[in-house]
């Protein structure tokens, strides 16, 4: 393993162009505040009602937290690098990961831009 | 007066608990992650500590960004495992050590520091997970009472690394002012280097890993004094979590002996580790 | 950068509010009371500051005992009065100045402070009332934002009195780095003597009051010496209060100009009072 | 007005008598653990809908809140020196006399075991 692991040039636009550290989106003031409604629909799939309200019209449970146009499309394509971009923290969004099963490996892939294998193998030295 | 038999650090990545949960502990891929702390929990029956102080924090699920301290100190009789998504895991409730848990919240008071006071709260994969790796997981009953420490990692401006060394030296005085003949750890947790998110997701830095899990012994004022910054740019985003072993190094005497370390990367996207700490 | 123009003490008592909501501001029992703010009305017409700090406790309105913090500072763009059991009171939201507010917990995080971060809460009387009495109630919209900061004053340990003088110091440093022309007036609210509970409710201390009026401007530094014992035997157990005035004298310079001093007792059970502070 | 009013004596024991500064009855840690549920009982007067339900069947509100039978009984009493005496804490259970009014000094004199119009005049220094 190497000791640090340049970002593959994957032609995808970091996700925020003033982060402190590149391509590291921070829980910080402005990301919050932007946010603040998608995080909070994902901190209700913690209960159960909210869960099968989630699974039962999804486009309803999202109006329910005050979701706009374009952060409602992010959640129902699953666009997880668009969700993060859009203010959105991944301990929060993870738990749509829980209504809707996908390993946080392919999360972490798809904000990368990089195909499942390849990211194990380039970002995680696994022997894949 | 109680005595502080020893220090811990782990990480608390939630697929260990997955992986425990599917019965996965002997698979090839988890089997040398686990074997690796079983010296710590050889130590732990051995000693028998009474009392686990755990710094941890807890990650959106008990605690939303209305209202987040920059710490808090839990007082309840009792810590039930929260909801994360998948229905709360099938782990027996922690019990609190209250009594300690007041007496440690007095004591910060009196030393300048402002916690929030906790009685009544749900804990994450954060405590769960280190318990479970140290102690076991038991069928009814833990065999050790807990004081969760939550510290807020996630939501800027996270604390000062240095503030956090300081909480561990109130924590040390209050252990020692305490007047019981309990026996305590305290055990740092998160970490090590991970990132979660962006586009930087999968980072990953085993020699710093390494090079912290020897410094946090000898070292200590030095990690103390790095930046914030310092700790997500070496460690990843949700890497710089690991400040908060400060607390527990904090607590310790500057002379330790290491009795048990052990490294082992990628666990799931995290380099994942422990540390076993004794005051000479 | 931005500038501190003063300081302000007021009590907070509810039975203001109720005064005011029932058309009572011009009887005999309530008159002098109010009028003795008309000059300190004055001042905040000429001077019109933008931001005011407003430094009170939460009654069990907004916070539960589950999670009290030490203190906390709101970020929000909005609070809106809260349910006191009566519904809200009829008064227009407070507009938050988050921006200062969020450079306020930054400087207090770098200056080993621990607050608690608040984005959503709503506020009571203890904030409401000192608003009302310093700019009288509008018809739609405040003149002014502003920056609440929340103090445990009501569950035990609350904090030591240094400890709220030396955050009114950090809060200082914060206006003064805070890149902006606005101009800040900082409001400790609470006290002044009064109990409202147990045999010895009913309490008042006058003698001691008025010399408090005296000693928040001479010798704020004795007064921020004093235990939280010392502050509860002297003006009653809800009188203890009083420490959050301390935040904003800690704000403000050594040596300050009495503008104007109002005391009045009792409103309700409590002896109510204002200072006007200028730095020199 | 004098300095300080000491407390008559009323004959009255006090509403405990292992505080550090008499008579004074903080929500220490003692106190405030002993009154949980009368405080929890009482914070939830805070919403309409509770307040509605305290009204229609007190005794069921209050046993949704697991009070114990001292508690319901000082409560259903109105009985306010015991209420604080079980650790209620005065600001919560204020929200009781918004539901069904009284005046804060009438309060007061309760616990110090004076009618109101002694009370108003020893303690408060009222010319009545
Ligand atoms: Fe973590
Ligand atoms: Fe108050």
């Amino acid at each position: 393993m190497t000791q640090t692991r340049e970002p593959a040039g994957s032609g995808h636009e970091p996700a925020r162009d003033d982060d402190t550290i590149p391509d590291t989106p921070l829980l910080d003031r402005k990301r919050q505040l932007r946010g603040y409604r998608i995080n909070k629909m994902a901190m209700g799939l913690g209960d159960p009602a909210n869960r099968e309200a989630f699974k039962a019209d999804e486009a309803a449970y999202l109006d329910r937290f005050g979701l706009n146009a374009e952060e409602k499309d992010a959640v129902m394509r699953r666009d997880w690098r668009e969700m993060i971009r859009l203010g959105g923290n991944l301990f929060f969004i993870l738990k749509i990961s829980a209504v809707d099963p996908i390993r946080i490996t392919e999360i972490g892939a798809h904000q990368v831009g990089m195909d499942h294998e390849t990211f194990l193998r380039e970002r995680l030295g696994k022997k894949v | 007066m109680a005595t502080l038999i020893g220090g811990l650090g782990t990480s608390h990545v939630p697929s260990i608990a997955a992986a425990m949960d599917k019965g996965l502990r002997d698979t090839p891929e988890w089997q040398p992650f686990f074997d690796g702390y079983l010296p710590a929990q050889e130590w732990i029956r051995y000693h028998r500590p009474d009392v686990a102080v755990v710094i941890f924090n807890d990650h959106y699920n008990a605690m939303f960004l209305d209202r987040v301290p920059t710490f808090g100190v839990g007082c309840a009789d009792e810590y039930h495992p929260v909801d994360e998504g998948w229905g709360p895991r099938q782990v027996p409730p922690f019990r609190g050590a209250a009594d300690f848990s007041w007496h440690l919240i007095d004591t910060l008071v009196e030393n300048h520091f402002d916690p929030e006071i906790i009685q009544e709260i749900k804990v994450d994969h954060g405590l769960q997970v280190p318990m479970e790796l140290f102690w076991g997981r038991p069928e009814n009953e833990w065999p050790v009472t807990v004081v969760p420490i939550f510290v807020n990692v996630l939501q800027y401006p996270i604390p000062l690394p240095s503030r956090l060394y300081n909480l561990g030296k109130v924590l040390r005085r209050a252990i020692e002012s305490y007047d019981s003949d309990q026996r305590f750890v305290v055990i740092g947790t998160g970490g090590l280097s991970h990132q979660l998110q962006g586009a930087r997701a999968g980072f990953l830095n085993p020699d710093a890993d390494q090079q912290f899990l020897r410094d946090i012994a000898d070292r200590p004022d030095e990690l103390a004094g790095w930046s914030r910054e310092k700790y997500v740019q070496t460690f990843g985003s949700e890497g710089g979590e690991l400040i908060m072993w400060l607390v527990m190094r904090g607590a310790l005497n500057q002379q330790v002996t290491v009795r048990h370390r052990h490294y082992f990367a990628p666990a799931s996207m995290t380099g994942a580790g422990m540390i076993l700490l004794e005051e000479d």
